[in-house]
């Protein structure tokens, strides 16, 4: 029985940047701007969902032995989709996100859930695993995307937000910025969750 | 010669993959804990790199290309590194077991490690001819060691630090990758390509 | 009965050495460079260092406040942070780039790891290379010197390291025949608050090795190693390169060698790793400043050094008594 | 097209051809059983089975070396889990919590001297076995909390560690540190305990505590089962015979010795009583009434749960049923 | 061989200390005979003593009042003319309460009949030289009170081609051995030479620190030459720790976990050998000795001899009491003495001194950070890196301590002398070594 529960994990209590911090390399590189966030995140979510999908499909059929580098093939097959769209599609997009595209394939947590979900569950929860995943990575991304952005270049989006007299701040956009932003963020999502457990 | 030795150098310091490029960052946080375990992490990245950006260049141009099917490029590269990080494996294992114990479930990582099929579509994209390949494979695998093995350092040593509760861990860590690219910013303009 | 008496284990007396004293000895040492830098970039320099403290010092109290832990102001390595940070920028910079910059070095370069003795980073390059990079306008915008009260304006000036970049892009040569020696000795150039005047900084540093607060170890191999390595690219193409009396003169070099790469909480604890980190603080410095694309390296050098100090530690460490039995006893 | 199916099939048959072979020249036996048994372990990795972490313990126990039993922390289920695996039964063990042996009141043991130094109980007990009075007082310095490995332990406000029964597994991390030797692991179902390790006579312990054990014997003289003996100035409880009927507690003069089970046990006497009175005449506390032939009850409010009568009933007519204390008391006032 | 021509070396690290010798030439002064005393078994490392008195039993000066309790033991004697009154547990500097002989004097000072100088001790041989200090009660007395004639019993295969007379006196403070240098000159070289005999050693050096160059005058007009040297070291903590007096003296290190005789040496305390000559000559057992009682919270710091076993509140109310600030009360040395609460405790055979602090005087700063700033590496004699032990000790990772050598400390204290951070690096050095040894006697099961 798929439970909503498959869903909705995946945004908060199993977010996979936050909680799970897999697949670090796409979110540090691309979220310099929150749009470029939204598109790997929608590009990661379909590959995740139709990979979780095939492999809960196969999961009986496949021999344990070659169990990866089957899932591994089906996800390349499926990122190399996603390449072809968005080079047609959204060109712009595709030429920021660069070679980050194919490298979805080795995005850990793609491979991860086929391993540790798809690989177990039925096709509809794994679909929504997938799915639930996918919206948590994207969001993730789009949160860091929009902070760096808004300190980086003063806008979200494009949308200017301070007046004439910001000056953005170079660093949040450059790969330090990445590190440390998602550092920090990381901690704040720790504090919650410890200020939680100290709750009850 | 001095073009390439630059592009070395451009691989190691300027372009460092882990901290200006963001390939390998999971092997980068999860195997520094560490610095023995790093350095053998290290070695086994340069040797994976350096020969898969061999194969996969080999595998580009004369299988790849003549046919004109470029686009199964994604599958194929993965495939073949998949393939020789398993060799790999299987060798280490059998050959130190001390080696495969400090490396553990990290082996396999490398196959998923972005580092590697990041350097072989680089390769590519840059159209490096085969010794371009080969030496920017290696030269990237040396920066991603390099970048490791320093950061190993500084993690044992914050092992001993008084560091704040919620920051403890991966956060801290990344932060501390982030002054990291910051030190290695200098190398900016160092090789201009 | 009562706690009348005190129990603890040997040794029962102390030196008068604590932290605060140390602090402010380097406190002191910084005193004369900061005098030459109030005389020579008037009012504005002397606010930068005001607004520098007091930013350092709120946001110290406030993220130890945040961390639940005591608050330690008072212990001066605050103050060592303050000034520094204010050395770091140029005179013009505005008030919000100083408090971005104590920001930055107070909470993401020292008190995120914990506080004093803990950050593996010097926390004032942390701050100095961020602003650099995110704000490079407002960190090269370099003024002329010009003595207090002689009613002169000052104009706008580039350090002698990017004068020396600049000509050298534009020209393929390098031309320091406009380079006043003495100037620069004693910090009438432009360039960052503290980092002009050398002997300023020399002075500070002599009193800080007499303290043995420092060792020499660490300024010595550094500033030894720029001068060798530039004197040898000089040697071989003195139009290309500059001497290396201009190259230890000029720039951040004092200031980095005896203030920044002595910090004993950043930089290696045994002396033979102190050698090893002077050695590579110079090698790096000139690497940047001949080819890089910063005309400076200083503050890049020490921050990579820094990151290197664990792995120094860990091979330097020294042999402890009786593991090597050469003497008479063996014969 | 064509091209595409030739060259990926060629490719992934020559990579499966020569993995095929490398599988078989670099063979190294493992057992498959060890990565999941790790991943049943808890991952505290706390060591206390004695094995280098929860992969040394998978180790040990795929290799025979080690049992499943030497890790208290792991859940049932998973301990069951591990057994099937292993291809054995496994034993069930007795849940059993850490209890320490002090219990000094607020400000209750005062300091002979001004400590300074480490903040560490086995550190301060290097300086003249620590500041406390009572030399086999708890240092309460909090190296038993800084030591578990599961945040059981709490630093209570008098100065005394407080364990979570809850959180507790048994792993004697803390016995181990606790430089008095003052906390032992003991079963849950027989919690009460006396709450002192002073081995200094009476009149000493009395200028320093209040709450120490002064070796009154009033303990050893009421125990119904001879299960409590005064020895080396200190009562101790032999837990093979206590019944934790919690009479000696009652006599206890300073308040020693407490019961710290979450719950009581009270008996009932059911239908197939017959009223020989043989229940009622044993009852130490004298809580079973009924005239003689007829069912006798139990006065709930007052039974210590001893299981004496238990003993006695020769139709097995008494029970002892476990209820928690406010239960008990609801009970008590509903009759 | 001229004492002169010794070249002395140096060894690494230490630290200078205030020397605060208050007492240096104050003479010395013999306590009156105090009205009980309570005369520990355990003085000693190794097995503590089996008494051999019981309650009632009469005693003189100098009866054995228990033997030694195993080879590394020593017997006990009693200090005064009395009579016992019995075993009891008594407060000992190591803070538990330990067995003791409680004797109550009678006022009359006897002494054994049995004891009668020897007029010819150089002419015995060393065995029966060995067994008489044995038989004494002797035990180093320099502090570390390991007993002498186990010191003097190299094994077999470990011959030693030096005696060392350790007369350094580094510890601030106290100046004991220095008052005992300059009145018993010639019972030190006497003493000397009758360990020399036992061991068959090649050379004796007497080894002082340079601030005593009257002592070092007054023990060179005492040899009257053969093999015994007078060496003047320089003024540096811890010149008197063996194995760096042994660097100093020799230029020899004694390897890591090894004793002096690794390196052919035996160094023996200045007392000591006072006391073997004592032991030998005057056929009298170990029963009192000379002590500094000093520091700023004593009223009338002094030099006195005191009979063992004689309660240290009674030693400090002849010397006119404490002063009302004292905070701190220290057997022996400021660098490495044990603080006690408890004044009751017994003078024994190793306290060299007793040193009153004031609130002034002690430096109870609150712990900071670790800066790093390697001042503890740097004063390290045994090229240890206390920073590291110490931290890996709060962190609580014992084996990572050991890898740290923290077994190696000799805890002279000049790390935690020196740290700006007053981090208590040696009681976390102590902390750890008792943890390990726990935890290796736990291994051997």
């Amino acid at each position: 029985m798929a439970d909503f529960k498959d869903f909705t994990k995946g945004i908060w209590s199993e977010n996979p940047v936050f909680k799970i911090v897999l697949g670090m390399c796409p979110v540090l590189a691309v979220t310099t701007a929150a749009e470029n966030g939204v598109g790997m995140g929608l590009a990661t979510t379909f590959v995740l969902v139709c990979s979780n999908i095939v492999v809960s499909g196969v999961r009986t059929v496949i021999p344990d032995k070659v169990r990866l580098p089957a899932f591994i093939v089906i996800i390349a097959s499926f990122v190399t989709i996603v390449d072809l769209v968005m080079n047609g599609f959204f060109h712009q997009l595709h030429k920021v996100l660069g070679i980050f595209i194919p490298l979805i394939v080795v995005n850990c947590i793609i491979l991860g859930r086929a391993e540790a979900f798809a690989s177990k569950n039925s096709i509809a929860s794994s679909a929504l695993d997938g799915l639930g995943m996918g919206v948590g990575f994207t969001l993730s991304l789009v949160v860091l995307g929009s902070i760096r952005e808004a300190l980086g270049n003063g806008t979200i989006f494009g949308v200017s937000l301070f007046g004439q007299g910001f000056v953005p701040m170079l660093v949040m956009i450059l790969p330090p910025g990445a590190f440390v932003t998602l550092g920090l963020l990381l901690g704040v999502m720790n504090r919650i969750e410890q200020a939680r457990d100290k709750k009850p | 010669m001095r073009e390439l030795i630059l592009l070395i150098i451009s691989a190691v310091l300027v372009n460092n993959f882990v901290l200006a490029r963001f390939l390998g960052i999971c092997p980068f946080l999860g195997v520094s804990k560490k610095t023995e375990t790093a350095v053998g992490m290290g070695m086994a990245v340069i040797f994976v790199m350096t020969l898969s950006s061999l194969f996969t260049w080999l595998a580009y141009t004369y299988l790849l290309a003549p046919f004109h099917i470029e686009y199964l490029q994604t599958i194929v590269f993965i495939l073949i590194i998949a393939a020789f990080v398993q060799l790999v494996e299987m060798f280490i294992q059998k050959a130190s077991p001390a080696l495969y114990q400090a490396l553990g479930i990290y082996l396999p990582l490398i196959t998923t490690n972005c580092a590697v099929l990041g350097v072989a579509v680089i390769n590519i994209q840059t159209t490096h001819n085969f010794w371009e390949s080969v030496l920017f494979g290696f030269g990237a695998a040396v920066g991603f060691a390099l970048a490791l093995v320093l950061f190993a350092g500084i993690r044992e040593r914050l092992e001993l630090s008084d560091i704040p509760r919620p920051l403890q861990g991966t956060a801290i860590a990344l932060i501390t990758a982030g002054i990291l690219a910051l030190a290695f910013m200098g190398f900016t303009g160092l090789v201009k390509m | 009965m009562k706690e009348t008496y005190i129990l603890t284990t040997s040794p029962h007396i102390h030196n008068a050495e604590s932290i605060p004293r140390v602090m402010y000895s380097v406190v002191i040492a910084l005193i004369p460079a900061v005098l030459v830098s109030i005389y020579y970039f008037g009012v504005s320099a002397l606010i930068i260092y005001l607004i520098s403290i007091a930013s350092c010092l709120v946001f110290e109290a406030a993220a130890q406040k945040v961390m639940g832990r005591p608050i330690t102001i008072g212990d001066g390595s605050i103050m060592i942070t303050a000034i520094l940070l204010a050395m770091n920028i140029p005179s013009t910079s505005p008030w919000w780039l100083v408090v971005v910059g104590a920001l930055v070095a107070v909470v993401l370069g020292k008190q995120i790891y914990g506080g004093l003795g803990h950050n593996p980073f010097n926390p004032v390059l942390v701050a100095r290379i961020l602003l650099l990079i995110s704000f490079p306008v407002q960190m090269t915008a370099w003024v002329e010197p010009v003595p207090l009260f002689s009613g002169v304006d000052s104009v706008s000036m580039a350090t002698p390291l990017g004068d020396m970049k600049t000509t050298l892009m534009l020209k393929g040569l390098i031309d320091t025949s406009h380079f006043s020696y003495m100037d620069t000795f004693i910090g009438f150039v432009g360039g960052s608050l503290g980092e002009t005047s050398v002997l300023a900084l020399l002075v500070g540093g002599i009193f800080l090795l007499a303290r043995r607060v420092i060792t020499w170890h660490v300024p010595a191999t550094y500033i030894g190693t720029v001068f060798a390595l530039t004197g040898v690219f000089w040697l071989i193409d003195p139009t290309k390169y500059a001497n290396p009396v201009f190259h230890i003169l000029s720039g951040g070099l004092m200031l980095g060698a005896l203030f920044m790469a002595t910090d004993m909480v950043t930089s290696p604890v045994y002396p033979r790793g102190m050698l090893i980190f002077g050695i590579g603080c110079g090698i790096i410095t000139v690497l940047i400043r001949l080819f890089g694309g910063y005309p400076e390296g200083v503050a890049f050098s020490i921050l990579l050094m820094n990151a290197a100090t664990p792995l120094i530690d860990r091979y330097t460490t020294p042999k402890k008594f009786g593991s090597i039995v050469l003497d008479e006893a063996a014969k | 097209m064509f091209e595409s199916i030739i060259v990926l099939a060629g490719l992934g048959l020559l990579s499966a051809l020569g993995l095929g072979i490398a599988s078989r020249a670099f063979h190294v036996d493992t057992d498959q059983r060890i990565q999941t048994i790790a991943g049943l372990l808890p991952g505290a990795n706390c060591g206390a089975c004695g094995f280098p972490g929860c992969n040394g313990l998978a180790n040990a126990i795929v290799s025979g070396n080690g049992k499943i039993e030497a890790c208290s922390a792991v859940s049932d289920e998973n301990r069951k889990e591990i057994a099937r695996l292993m291809g054995m039964e496994a034993a069930e063990t007795v849940k059993r919590v850490a209890v320490i042996h002090c219990n000094f009141p607020a400000g209750g043991v005062g300091n002979k001297f001004e400590y300074l130094g480490v903040t560490d109980c086995r550190a301060a007990n290097l300086v003249a076995g620590g500041p406390k009075q009572c030399v086999y007082a708890c240092i309460g310095l909090g190296t038993c909390k800084s030591v578990c490995p599961f945040d059981a332990v709490t630093m209570g406000d008098s100065g005394l560690p407080v364990i979570d029964p809850e959180k507790c597994v048994a792993c004697g991390k803390c016995v181990e540190a606790c430089p008095k030797k003052i906390i032992d692991l003991v079963p849950v179902s027989r919690m009460v305990q006396v709450l002192c390790s002073s081995r200094d006579k009476g009149a000493r312990v009395k200028k320093v505590c209040s709450v120490g054990c002064i070796n009154c014997m009033l303990c050893e003289r009421v125990c119904p089962f001879e299960a409590i003996h005064v020895i080396d100035n200190i009562a101790r409880i032999d837990y093979e015979k206590c019944r934790v009927c919690g009479l000696c507690l009652r006599e206890c003069p300073t308040g020693t010795i407490a019961n710290l089970r979450g719950w009581e046990v009270v008996a009932e006497i059911g239908e197939s009583c017959n009223g020989c009175t043989l229940c009622a005449r044993a009852c130490p506390v004298d809580t079973i009434s009924g005239t003689a032939k007829e069912r006798h009850i139990v006065d709930p409010e007052r039974c210590i749960g001893c299981g004496i009568c238990v003993d006695q009933c020769k139709r097995d007519a008494v029970t002892l049923v476990k209820k928690t204390a406010a239960v008990r008391k609801a009970a008590a006032a509903g009759e | 061989m001229a004492s002169d021509t010794i070249k002395t070396y140096r060894f690494r690290g230490g630290v200078h200390p205030p020397e605060e010798k208050l007492t240096k030439s104050i003479p010395v002064r013999t306590m009156p005979m105090p009205d009980k005393v309570f005369i520990p078994l355990s003085q000693h490392l190794g097995a503590p003593a089996k008494p051999i008195v019981s309650p009632g039993d009469r005693v003189t000066v100098g009866t054995k009042i228990a033997d030694a309790g195993g080879f590394v033991s020593a017997p006990v004697h009693s200090s005064i003319s009395g009579v016992v009154k019995g075993i009891v547990d008594y407060p000992h500097p190591a803070g538990r309460n330990l067995p003791a002989v409680e004797i109550e004097g009678d006022g009359t000072d006897q002494r054994d009949g049995a004891v009668k100088p020897r007029s010819n001790p150089m002419d015995l041989d060393p065995g029966q030289i060995k067994e008489i200090i044995r038989e004494a009660g002797l035990v180093g007395m320099g502090g570390a009170t390991f007993p002498t004639h186990v010191k003097l019993s190299p094994p077999e295969g470990k011959p030693i081609d030096t005696l060392i007379i350790n007369g350094a006196e580094c510890e601030p403070y106290l100046t004991a051995d220095h008052r005992l240098m300059l009145d018993a000159p010639d019972h030190i070289v006497t003493g000397a030479e009758l360990m020399g005999k036992i061991l068959g050693v090649r050379r004796i050096i007497i080894a002082v620190e340079k601030n005593k160059m009257d002592a070092v005058a007054a023990l060179k007009k005492a040899v009257l030459g053969g093999d015994t040297a007078v060496v003047a070291l320089a003024v540096k903590y811890p010149q008197g720790a063996e194995k760096q007096l042994i660097k100093a003296l020799l230029d020899r290190s004694v390897p890591s976990g090894g004793l002096p005789m690794d390196v052919k040496v035996v160094v023996q305390n200045v007392g000591t050998a006072n006391a073997v000559y004592e032991a030998v000559a005057e056929n009298r057992p170990l029963v009192s000795r000379y002590c500094s009682v000093t520091g700023p919270g004593i009223k009338n710091p002094a030099n006195l001899v005191l009979r063992i076993g004689t309660p240290v509140s009674k030693v400090i109310e002849y010397c006119g009491g404490l002063t009302q600030d004292v905070r701190k009360v220290i057997l022996g040395g400021p660098m490495m003495g044990i603080a006690v609460w408890d004044f009751s405790v017994p003078v024994m055979k190793g306290t060299s001194g007793i040193l009153a602090l004031t609130e002034e005087y002690l430096d109870e700063n609150r712990e900071g950070p670790c800066l790093r700033c390697g001042n503890c590496v740097r004063v390290c004699p045994m090229g240890l890196t206390p920073l590291m032990f110490a931290r890996h000790t709060q962190l609580g990772a014992f084996d990572r301590a050991e890898e740290f050598n923290v077994m190696d400390c000799i805890e002279c204290g000049c790390c935690a002398y020196e740290c700006p951070a007053h981090i208590p690096l040696v009681h976390l050095a102590k902390y750890a070594k008792a943890e390990i040894q726990a935890r290796r006697r736990k291994a051997q099961g």
